[in-house]
Order: C-alpha cells, then structure tokens, then sequence
C-alpha cells in the first residue's frame, strides 16, 4: 500500500529489510511512547524472518499498543477491544499459510480480553501474542489495569485498587502457552529477536514487553534501569512457573519454551465434493 | 381441498396426525422416526417434532407426527390419534396434543388412566395391552408394539415399515426379530380399531426427497454457499447444525472449532472472513445478543459473516427447546451506531438450505454480515422434503488483484462495494478497521470520511437485487397475510381453507427482513383492504420492523401469540373468514 | 430575540462564541476552562465544549467556548472570534470553527499563516505577536495572554477573572504573578481590537448555579436517585462519570467497583440490586453492545438496574471521543426475546442529572432495566447552568414483608410489579430466574406461565404514570418538530428563529423514549401539518423508532446527519421556514 | 418459601439442619447425576456454620449444575451462562452481610465464564465458588468442555478436541485464589466439610468437586475408585502449583490455603449527604 511495500513486492524475491515493514503512516502515540520502539521490533523480526508483507497479518484489539497494524506494511485487523486473539486463531486455522502475529495491551489481553488468552494457551495455535505492557490503559487515560501495582493511585482507583497484580507470564504458563518470553521497548533489537524466535517456534508463543507510557505512567522511564537478562530458560513449565512467580517481573528473555504440538484440524483436503454431502439426507 | 377435516370426511385423508408419547426411555422418539421413515419411503410427506417435559433425560417425552400426501410445514391443529406408552406426566402436553371428539387415543390400561385433560377431550379411548403384548414377545419393547398400532391406523405399508426398521435396528443391539414380531401384533391391532379412514395413497413421486431437519438443512446450505470455516459455541437449539457441519466441514476440506464463547466465535469467522474463507457461527438468542458488538465490527470493517440464529423463547435463557419468532428486533436494530447488516428468514425446513445459502451469497456479495433467523421448531423438527433446487447462490466475494496501483480497501464506488484484498496478495496489503477510516482504512474522526462511509455501507444493501426471493407471494385478494419463518406453513394452511370458504387471501412470507424492500412490499400488496401480520411473539416484532420501514396498506391487524405454542392455521383461519365477512 | 446574529447588530450581543487553538502542550484547555469560570462567576451563562486531534496527548487541540446571558445548551452556529496560539494542524478543526466575514480570526505571525479554510472565509485577521508578549514576561505562558485578548474582546471584567486565575493557579507550579501580567497584556490587546460588540451585562442571578459537565451531572442524578453501588469499565466518553462517581459513592457510603470486562460490570450491578442496592453502570456503545444478553436477564429475573450509555460515533469502535445520536436501535430494540425496557434520553446538560435520577426512580419503581441515552456532546461539555431543582424522584422499589404467606415472587399482580423479596428477609426467600419461570420463579416452559410473564413485565412499563417529564413540549403551530437529547438545544434556537421570522413551530423533545407514549405523541401533535424529525444520525433511528410506535401525523420530513458535527441551528430554522412557506 | 423454610425461620434462632435448606423442587437431574449429592453437601455445609437460609445467597449461570440455587431454601439467583461470578461479587460487595457461595459448571465457569473466574481469583472478594467439574457440557447433550480429555470423541469433535485440558486449580492458583480445594460428589460428607472450610475461610475460595454426568460421561462412575485423599496442603502457592500441576486430578481435600486480605472498598460509612456533593459544581 505504502510506497515502501509496492516497490518491495516489485523486488518479489529480494530480501527485505526491516524499513520495507514499516509503513508511512504517523503513529498518533505521544512522543517518547514506548510502543514506537515496538515497531521496529517487529520490523526487525520480520525481516529477520524472510518473512513477506502479503503473507503476514498482524491482529489487534483497542488501545494505543493495538494501533501498531497501521503502521506495518503486512495485512493487518483492528478489531474490538480485547478479541484480537480469536481473531487471530480464526485467521491461522483458514490460512494456515500465513504468519499470524498478535499485538495488544494489558488491559485488551489481559483484563476484557482474559479468557481469550487463556485459552489461546490452551488451543495452541501457531501464532505469536505480543503485549505492550504498561501497567495502564493508556488510550481511556489513566485507568488501571490488571498489571497495575495495587497502590497506584488513579481518579476511578483513588488510592489505589488494593488488588494483587495479574502475573500474565504464570497465567500463560498455567494454562499452556508453549513459549513466554519477556522482552523490554527500551532494547528494540533484543526484543526483535525475541519475537523472532517467538514466531519461529511452532504454537503459541507469548512475548510479553514492558513498554513505558509515559504519559500516564511516568516513573516507567526508571524501567530501564531495573531490567537485566534472565537468568532462565527451562522447558519444565512447573519451574519455569515457580521460577516466574517470585521473579520481580524485570527479567528479560526466553523464560520458558514447550514442545507441545501446534493446533491443527484433521481435515481430509475436500475429500468430499458438497454434493456427495446429500447422500445421508436421500430417501 | 379434499382434507377431511376432523377425520369426518368419507374419503382416504390427505394428513394424519399421530402423537406418540410416553415417559423417560419409553422410546417414543425410535418409534416416531421408524414410523416417518417408513413413510417416507412409501412415498409419503410427513414431519416429526420432538417434545419433552423438563428433565435433562428420562422425562416424559412426545413425538408429534403428521403424514400427509402433499408437502407439510407445520403440525396440524388437532392431533388424530394419541398413542400413550403410559399417562406418566403426559399432562404436560396437553396444550401441544389438542385432541376432539373426532380423536382416537389409545392407552394401556394397566398404566393407569389418561391425565383428566386429555379425557375431557371426548376424544374415544381405545385400551390396548401394549406392555402385555411386548412382554408376550421376548426380547421385544412396548414401542415396537406402538409402530405397529401407528402404522396399522394410517395403512403403512408393511413391507416399507419392515425394511425400513432391518435397516435401523441393523446397528443396535435390540434383536431385530422381537421387534418385527412386536410390530406384526401392534399392526394387526392399528389395522382394524375404529378410527377415521386411512392416508390415501401417495402421488408418484417425481423429484428425489430428503429426509431432513432444519438445522442439518441449514448447515448443507452452507456449505453449498461456500462457507469453509465455521466456529461456534454450544447452544441449544442451534448445536446440531454444528454437529452436522462438524464432519461433513472436514470432508469438504474445511474447518469447524469449538470457541470458549460467543465472543470468541464470533471474532474467529470474521478473522477467517478476513483472510477470504467464507465463515459462519450458529447460535440462539443469548449467543446472538453476545455477538452484537462484533456484528458492528464485521459492518465496518466490512467482513462478510453469516450468523444463524435459531430462535427459542426469550427473552434471557428463556425457554432454550421451544421455538419464539422474537428475535427479529435484535436481529434487524440490534447494534449500535448506524450498522446496516441482512437478515433472512428461511420459511420452511426446506427453505433453510436455500435461504442459508442465499444469506452466504449476499454476505459475500455485500461484504456485510448477514444473519439467518431460522427457529428451533425447523431446527429441530424433522421432515420430508422435496429435494431443494441447485442454486447459482454461492459467495462470490469481490477480490481486489495483486500490485493494484493506489488501492483503497474501503474506496467510494458507485455500488459502495470495494474490491478486498485477500492476505496473500502481493502490493495491496491494508489494515482492516472498526474504527471510522478514510477510503484506505486509516482511522479518521472527520465527518466527511464517516458520512461518507456510512453512506457506502448502506448503499451496498439498498443497492443489491435480490430479484423475487426476497418473498414467497402467492394468490390474491383484498386481504393480505404478512407472515415469516415458521409461521408461514399453518398461515399458508389457513389462507387454503380461506379460499375453500370462498373468501381468497393473499400470502407474503418475508424471507429477506433487511434491508426492508418497501417497494416490492407495496406492489405485493397493492390493492388490499386488509393486512393481517402473523408472528409467534408476544410484541409484534415483525409489524413494528415493517410500520417503522414502510406505510402497510388499508387496515391492519396483527395475530400474534409468543412461544412455544406454535401458530395453529385454525385461529388463523377463523380471524381471516371473520374479518373479510366484516 | 435581542441576539444580534453575525456580530452586525448595533446592541450588546448576547451570545459570543471563541474558539481557543494550538497544537499540544498549548494549554488552550486551561484557557477555556479560566475563562467560562470567570464568565459564570461575572454572571454570565456560557459552555465549552474540548476537541482534539487524532494524538492521544500532545496533538492539537480547540477549547469552543460560548458565552452567553441566557443559559446556552448548544454551540452557536458559526464563531465570532478565533485565537490561534499556533496553526499547526488547524485545518483539521475547519468544519468545527465555521468562520464568516463577521468572524475575527487572532493569531500570531510567527507562528505561520491561517490555513487556506480558514483563511478562505473572509474572516478579518488580526496579527498579535502572541509567543512574543509572553515571552517578554518571564514566568508567563502563551495561553494567559489569549485568556486575556478573549477576556477583552468579549468584556470580562478584569477583577472576576483575576479572582478565578489566583484561584485556578494556587494549586499549580506556574507562577501566578507572570500569569495575571500575561493576562493584563492580553485584556488590553483584545479590548482595544475591531471586534463586534461586547457581550451584553449578565441579568442579576436569581437561583444558584453550577459550573457542569454531564457526565458528571449524569453521576450527580445517580446518587440523589439511591444509586450506591457502580460497576464499569473505563470507555470514553463515559469514564467520566466513573471517575467524578468513585470518591463521591465512597462519600456517601456506596461502592464502585472497575470490572473486567462489561459483562462482568452489568452482572456485577445486577447483582448489587438483586441484594436490594440501588446499581448502575456506564458505558458507550461497545460496551452497550456487550451488555445486551445481561439487559435480558435484568427483564426476565426482574431487577432493576441503570446503564447510562454516553453515546459516541458508531458503529463498532467508531468515533469514540466524538458525539453522535446513532444508539437509539439498540436502546429500544436491541435485545433477543421481547424484552421491554426504559429509555430515557436527558436534552441539556443540566438534565442529565434529572434524567439519571429519573432513570433510577423509573427502574426502581418497575423492576427493569433503565437505560439513559446521553452522548458524548453533553457528557464531555462544560456548561453554567441553574442548579436543577429537587424532585421527589428516588430509587423506590416495592419490598415484601418477612415471612409472607404464600410468597410468590413473580406474582401476577394488577401493575404488574410484584413485591420483591430483599435477601436478609426471612421466610421469602426464593430464586431469581432468566429462565421462563412461573410466579414463584420455578423455570417452566409452559406456554400460559410464558404469555402471562411476558405480559406483566410489559404492564408494568405500559401502566406506569410517566406524567409530564415523558418529553418537553413547546410552543404552538402548524409545524412542528421532535427530537431528542443534545439536538434539542440547537432546535430549540432553530424554533426561536423561526419564531422571529413570524413561523411559530412546536417544539417535543423526548424525554422518554421507551416504552413509546403515542397517546401523549398524539396530544402533542394534535393540529399539526408538518412535523420534522431531527436527529444526529445517518439511518433516522428516532424516526424509525416513532414510526414503528405511532401514525405521526401529517406530511413527516427527516433532518439528520451523523455525528460528529452537531447538528446547528441555523440548518434546523432554513428548513422549518422553507418548508412552511411552501 | 417451601414448607421447611417457613417453619425454619419460624423457629428463629434455633439451629437448622441439613434438611431445613433443602427445597421441596424436584430437581431435574438424570437419575443418578452426581450433581444431587452436591445439594446435599452444601445444606450440610450451610447447617454446619449455623447460616441461615435467608442471609445465604447461592448465584449461578447455566447449566446443569447451575440448577443448583432452586433446590435449596436459600435465596437464589440463576443468571445468565458464565457470569455467575460477577453477579456474585457485585451482591457481596453490595451486601457484605450474606454469605454469598456460587455454584457453576466446567463449561460455565471455565470456557465462557473463564476470565471472571481468574479475576475473581485475583479481586479475592470473601465468597466461595465451587464448580461441578464432570468435564463435559451435560446441559446441552455432551459437548467437550475445557476439563474434557483431548481424545473424548463426541459429535461436535469428532475423535476428540486434541486440546491440552484446562487446569483449575493451576489457573486458580496462579491467578491468586487464597483458597483451593478438590472434592468429589460421591463423597457428600466431606465435600460438605470442604465447602463448610471454604466459606470460613475469608476471601475467595474455590473448591472444585468431581461430579459425575452419568448420561454423557457414563465412565466417570469409575472416578469413586479413582480418588483419594491428598497428601499435600500447603500454604506456598507456587508449591502448592507445583505439586498440583502433576497431579492426576484425583487427590481430594485442601489443596492450598492462603493468608491474603479479602478485597473490600474503603467506604468511609456516608461521610456526606448527597446534597454536600453539589459544593464542588457551585459557581
Ligand atoms: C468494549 C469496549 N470497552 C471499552 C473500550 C475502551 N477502551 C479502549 S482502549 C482501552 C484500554 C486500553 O488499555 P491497554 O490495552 O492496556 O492499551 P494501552 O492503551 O495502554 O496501550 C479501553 C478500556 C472499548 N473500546 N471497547
Ligand atoms: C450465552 C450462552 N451460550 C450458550 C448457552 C448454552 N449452554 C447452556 S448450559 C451450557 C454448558 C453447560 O456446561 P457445564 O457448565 O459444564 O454444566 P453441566 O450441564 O455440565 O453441569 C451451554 C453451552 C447459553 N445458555 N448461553
Ligand atoms: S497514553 Fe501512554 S501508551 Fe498511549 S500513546 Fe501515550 S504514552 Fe503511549
Ligand atoms: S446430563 Fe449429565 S450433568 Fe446433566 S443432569 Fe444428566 S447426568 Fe447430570
Ligand atoms: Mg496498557
Ligand atoms: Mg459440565
């Protein structure tokens, strides 16, 4: 659509550079979001992958993470708050040949959009689930989200909500996700990577970013002081699960990676012509 | 005409009604079937309805047969004969088995006495020994016993009935002889009681038939309109077009997944509508109402979905086995913002495949959501048919070539239609919105691009020919019947006895809701004095979709009663000779 | 009318109309909020209505502000005076700021030149090197000194405002002393340039008044009505109402709560009610969407609950943060099975409270769901208005006694409405069913239990006595109009132009928009010829809606168009003069 | 309501027995169904903590085990499918004086209902949910359900879903439930006693229990030789997690027991008067 794509879809088989998924439309994001950095990390990982504009799709919810389909070049679905993941499922199972990757937030994926995801976990489709996590709904101004600290204090949470954090990455596990990693905005190419490596491994994989708004969630900034590289990576999910659950939700990388086979229907390829279907109807 | 009404008449009758009930594991259902199938192969029509009391199994249970030698819709008014295997809880279908002093029931008397409701029917009780007679055969059961007594009442023949019952008690473990045995006594007992005279002998057949069920019909409509993709979750009484789907999609190559919700569902067809795979959900009322919000999404991101909805009682969980014509307002205002979408409404079980079909056709055609108000009582009910025509109605989606230079997804053309890219295609690849765009899809707040955009959307439906299929018109005069979905089969009953009364009646059965057709509504009843609007809810859905579309003609008057009680053609036909005699 | 329309009037006008511009970070907001403070402190009425590009923060905006001697609830159709800090973007704001040659545009020559739509409509451009005077007063800010060019143009007197800024600053890091200096800079500026004439001094004020905006007044009439529990999740424009309701319930004793998901929001305020609180939600379209099988229970089990729906450009995702009129469909029609609810939509700011507290009494006082139409417009809108007087209206519901004899919760009474049992109540209790039940709430799917439930829950809306708040009627005359909610304001000026003009018009807004009152509609519209229908929104959903209730009367014309331009006065009055003139 | 009611609360402060909170509807159960024993231990629970029928409430959705809040005297509220644990905690927080238990099904509170059930887990609001795992959707003639085996033929799957099954009490844990427990309908008794601990336990409970659907599941009569008593009870959740997630889902009793604080609102008790509201629009 964008200049960038024609002239790449023109090149047909010649490697694309990361530029060539990034489409020219101006992200409406405050500046200094978090989220620009994702993009390129998208763009990197596509054009790490091989991958083609034409046969990726990028899904997404509502929020200010969920604009990023926009500003890609593949095809890309801006849906409803918080059903991006079915969406996507939807996509993968009738065109199994294309890249499926998901983009959401935390309150589209983990609060309206919950259930979804756990049972993209469970239904382990092969597509890539990548939330921006800034502790916030950023879009609606300033409400918190299930990954809120319980203290934060808000105009509908005066005080704060009192409630115990959400912890995506042992929910994910918990429920089966075959790949977590956590990545972080501030370091776009490791978080390209991580992506990466996220949608090459077949199923389900969850990539979880902390990704700063700095608009509603200032103190963010500091994030990137607090990060560092994880010090796991393990393919038994009860460690990984204990591993993460006392971890302080700063440990960058590959946290846990299954062997789970990928969702798939038994489909005889059009064994049948429909109107063999009349048989069983037939006096 | 030559219905003997009441049985009375001297000649063979064209439609016997039978009821077979019973309590939980009495087997009315088994018997009901052999006895449908039987007749069908003998060349006869017929349906059979399910009904059970509120036990999730082994409740008391009916099986409402009617055998006819012309095509049938709807049940009778009245019921012929009642065949009890016991009177346990049968009360409970009093309302749904009208019987008359015309009526036969038989009954064991060693099961106790008919409930007080059916003996003050004065309809004759003839005592039979049915579990006496099953425990006489070893190895047979008392509904054997009942096949038999129907099939002699109604002159089935025996060889038909007996194939037909080798063939389905091939597969179960009941010994198949005991069983013909028990037939043989039960027949010999049907044969000569006194009832009214037997169904005349079956027309020729010309045109294969099927024996079929609304839900399965809708689900082959389907198919045969391209959808390749379905997801959906349970819910009674729309499962069953899934469990149909769900091999028969396997062997066309396509895909049936079972979501955690409604939500889900919904959301899974429009992302594989996206990808170009024509997609589908079934579901009921409370499944509807939860995809409301994805409906809009599908009407602005322009993704063509087909949503069955087989209505049941409402409102809430209402009555989740019954059948309620009362999801109309839902279905032709139910979403916010200005959401123009196309609803049909099949009109016989039939009619499910095609109207199924069509609505997959125009949802391609539209790239619009589409919604089939099909109802548990076509659903669920299962009938001999006349072997639906091959349409020419599949999706055919307008697609969008790879590198099309300076493509605009949602560009303004004169049909408000824009060619789609399909994921896969080169040099065209866009971004599907929900969000008010501009012609490529880019979000905009600004009024022209919304007005103009809306104004496409309408377009798209205002503009497409649905040629004559979006009714089924039929004779004429100055009164007119506007009817819909299951309630054209006892109005289409009543406007024939009309017309044997001398007072001729006009038939609209709407089959496309929305967009409303004013134009063609007007010229179908141009000329009335008379309208009389018949649905089975209790607000009068469908008049006031049609006064809010359109200015109905001369007097109007609805007929209308909710669920689950179906429209019986004699209260119509008596309001219709009433008011023209006026 | 003394208001001299186009600023060409000799007297003092009594509306002026200034739209305040910049890109981010200008502060044009806290401009606009300074100055309608200091306008209703001086006496005057005024609103002012935020609008802002597609950024999420940082991106331009416009502070439309209106000043006025008589209380305004609409935006004028055209501005008197722009002032741009900057004009970067402005362009995107063309169709919100009409201009005429009347018009004064005010901006800075440093900052570039008006945009071409701007520019194009023949406004007079005053230069005033705004950055530049802000910029010689060290500490100060741009946006003060156009607090104080608007101030002077308009006639604001120096020493109110001065109060309002020291008091609005106290809290701030910005300096005050730069700040009033800015100001003074400005006032000269703007007292001293060609401008119309000054605003007209204020009537002495009579009753109390409030500085308002809906949403807040919308949570206001929630609690003076007994609401003391609210779920919700955030949705704009609603949060709002959230976010002003959160320390005022806490206040009062009451609970909200921020839910997953709105279906978790509505069955959490469902379940609040069934344990006797007063509950309510609120939302926008998407989430009205998603409430819709919830709303169906509230019928079936007979609670009542309030969802307040701030109505924004639809459908789906839409236009979130711009107003449109286009859930009318869905508020009255949207849920599967007859399902009869409450609407009400409020038609002024100041109403959303009345019309709120009057939702709960109504949902109290029925045992239903109320749903309150308000919209973006008015949600968003700060306006000055005469406090709203106190009304009786008050969350009320009919309780039953502890141990009753026979209790039978869904009893079929005369009204309609049966005592409810409260849980804390001894011998009473019983279960709440979405199931078709019978009058003690046992599930049933009997056909008589279904009809006469679906009858009482209608009588109890039908035979409620709605008195004369259903809708506000005014005037006389052949001709007549009937809208509802924030198209009011600028019919309600279209008529007194009319007027003028020597065409008397009848004004009804509808307050009430279900269940439908045509015996009132009729009495309104006794007489009449002509009656238009206007309405913000692309399908006419209130004409549909009438339609489908009552024979309007009359030769029937639609205004509308959808959001998110308000519909404007003058649009409204050629109409109604043409049309009359005919 | 029912006879036993009336005279129960007649008799005022006497205390009730097991019988007084059963109601005198006939249940519409299959004969057999696992879900009547399940009656019988919350009347034994609710008689064993000395409530009384009308400061109990019992909420549920749709499904068979949903039919639960009629066959008891308590009051009752019988909502829509899957969202019986908002109705729940909006009466809780609403009326934090009842006792509020919610009853619900595997398809009901797993599939659609899933996320309110990792949110109530995480919102903690003191009440008890216990769901009647059978691992099929009896209602509407056996369909799988989250909890069902990936190879369980049935007609809408034909030769199984081959889907991971879904964990609840894994889930329940990760998710923050403070208490988590397993029972089985055979065992009325001590599901009584496991309901009884769940409801004095303060904030959100959640005790599965083993029900058997003996028309679509007819094999799961075989689940009485299958369970036993578990030998873990633990107050470290990730433990806890650890030791569940490998169980065969057949070990019955308290499985974990937390110390959080239940949720509730700081409600300064009606500080202010409605009308003090207005000072803060007064001009
Ligand atoms: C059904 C529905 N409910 C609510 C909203 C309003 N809404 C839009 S975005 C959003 C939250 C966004 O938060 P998050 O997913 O964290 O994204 P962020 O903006 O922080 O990137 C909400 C509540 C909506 N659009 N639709
Ligand atoms: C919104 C909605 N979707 C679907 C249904 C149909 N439905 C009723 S019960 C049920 C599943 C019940 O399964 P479960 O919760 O396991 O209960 P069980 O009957 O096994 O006890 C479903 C899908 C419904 N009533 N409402
Ligand atoms: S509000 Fe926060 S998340 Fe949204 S664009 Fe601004 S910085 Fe980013
Ligand atoms: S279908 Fe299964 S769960 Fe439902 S009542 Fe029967 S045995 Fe119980
Ligand atoms: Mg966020
Ligand atoms: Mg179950």
């Amino acid at each position: 659509m964008t200049a960038a794509t024609t002239s790449a879809t023109a090149r047909a088989t010649i490697p694309l550079t990361a530029a060539d998924f990034k489409s020219d439309y101006k992200p409406i994001w405050c500046p200094g979001c978090g989220d620009f950095s994702v993009v390129s990390s998208f763009t990197r990982a596509f054009a790490s992958l091989g991958l083609r504009p034409e046969n990726t799709a990028v899904i997404s919810g509502i929020g200010c993470s969920s604009r990023i389909p926009a500003y890609l070049t593949s095809y890309g679905f801006h849906g409803v708050h918080g059903r991006s993941l079915a969406a996507a499922a939807g996509l993968k199972l009738a065109r199994p040949d294309l890249t499926v990757v998901v983009a959401s937030g935390d309150g589209d994926g983990y609060s309206i959009g919950g259930n979804h995801f756990m049972h993209a976990c469970r239904r382990n489709v092969d597509m890539t689930y990548v939330v921006m996590d800034n502790h916030v709904y950023g879009m609606t101004k300033g409400q918190p989200s299930p990954t809120t600290e319980p203290d934060w204090d808000s105009k509908l949470s005066p005080g704060g909500t009192g409630l115990r954090t959400f912890h995506p990455l042992v929910i994910a596990l918990a429920a089966g996700a075959n790949f977590v990693a956590r990545g972080f905005s501030g370091d776009p190419k490791g978080t390209g990577e991580l992506i990466a490596e996220a949608i090459k491994t077949p199923g389900f994989s969850f990539v979880e970013i902390l990704s700063p708004c700095v608009t509603f969630r200032p103190e963010q900034r500091e994030w990137r002081k607090a990060v560092r590289e994880a010090p796991i990576n393990t393919d038994d999910p009860a460690r990984a699960a204990r591993l993460i659950m006392t971890d302080d939700g700063f440990n960058i990388g590959i946290l846990y990676r299954g062997h789970r086979e990928p969702y798939y229907r038994k489909t005889d390829k059009a064994a049948k012509q429909p109107a063999d279907l009349e048989k069983g109807f037939a006096i | 005409m030559t219905d003997s009404r009441n049985g009375s008449g001297a000649a063979a009758r064209t439609s016997i009604s039978v009821a077979i009930t019973g309590s939980g594991g009495a087997g009315v259902m088994t018997a009901g079937n052999m006895l449908l199938e039987a007749a069908a192969k003998a060349g006869w029509y017929g349906l059979m309805v399910r009904s059970s009391g509120p036990q999730i199994r082994g409740g008391e249970a009916a099986a409402l047969c009617r055998f006819a030698t012309r095509p049938v819709d709807c049940l009778d008014d009245r019921f012929d004969v009642l065949i009890a295997v016991d009177w346990e809880n049968l009360h409970r279908f009093a309302d749904e088995i009208p019987l008359d002093s015309a009526s036969l029931m038989v009954g064991d008397p060693t099961q106790g006495d008919p409930p007080e409701v059916f003996a003050k029917s004065a309809a004759r009780y003839e005592r039979l020994g049915i579990k006496g007679m099953a425990k006489a055969i070893q190895g047979s059961w008392p509904n054997m016993v009942v096949v038999g007594v129907a099939a002699g009442l109604i002159g089935l023949p025996k060889d038909v009935l007996r194939a037909v019952v080798e063939n389905m008690l091939k597969k179960s473990r009941a010994g198949l002889a005991p069983s013909l045995a028990a037939i043989d006594a039960g027949y010999e007992a049907g044969e000569t009681m006194q009832a009214g005279e037997k169904l005349a002998a079956p027309a020729p057949r010309s045109e294969s038939r099927w024996l079929i069920t609304g839900n399965q019909a809708a689900g082959y409509g389907a198919i045969r309109g391209g959808v390749r993709f379905v997801a959906a979750y349970p819910i009674t009484p729309a499962t069953e077009v899934l469990e149909w789907l769900a091999p028969a999609l396997a062997d066309v190559g396509g895909t049936l997944v079972q979501a955690e919700d409604e939500l889900a569902s919904i959301n899974m067809i429009i992302g594989a509508s996206f990808g170009g795979v024509p997609a589908l959900t079934a579901t009921a009322g409370p499944g509807l109402s939860l995809m409301t919000e994805s409906l809009g999404l599908a009407v602005a991101a322009e993704v063509p979905i087909v949503v069955i909805d087989v209505m049941r009682g409402g409102p809430s969980t209402g009555i989740p086995a019954k059948s309620e014509q009362s999801d109309v307002s839902i279905a032709v205002n139910g979403m916010h913002g200005d959401a123009p979408r196309i609803v049909v409404a099949p009109n016989s079980v039939a009619d499910c495949l095609m109207s199924t079909q069509w609505a997959v056709h125009l949802a391609e055609a539209t790239q619009s959501p589409a919604i089939v108000l099909s109802d548990q009582f076509f659903g669920q009910m299962r009938a001999v048919v006349d072997r639906p025509k091959d349409v020419s109605y599949q999706g055919a989606r307008l697609t969008a070539a790879g590198n099309t230079e300076g493509y605009k997804r949602y560009s303004l053309t004169e049909s408000g239609i824009s060619p789609m890219a399909i994921p896969g295609t080169p040099g065209i690849a866009y971004t599907a919105d929900g969000l008010t765009h501009n012609e490529r899809g880019i979000p905009s707040s600004g009024a022209k691009d919304h007005a103009v955009q809306l104004a496409k959307r309408e377009r798209k439906l205002l503009g497409h020919e649905y040629g004559d299929y979006w009714a089924d018109v039929e004779g004429d005069g100055e009164t007119a019947v506007v009817t819909f979905g299951s309630s054209t089969g006892p109005v289409r009953e009543a406007i024939a006895r009309a017309k044997a009364d001398g007072v001729p009646v006009r038939l609209v059965s709407m089959r496309l809701l929305a967009p409303a057709q004013p134009a063609k509504l007007a010229a179908a009843l141009a000329g009335v004095k008379r309208v009389l609007v018949v649905e089975q809810n209790h607000g009068g859905q469908l008049l006031r979709h049609l006064r809010s579309e359109f200015e109905i003609p001369g007097e109007v008057q609805s007929f209308r009663r909710p669920g689950p009680l179906p429209i019986r053609a004699d209260e119509v036909h008596r309001q219709l000779v009433q008011w023209s005699n006026q």
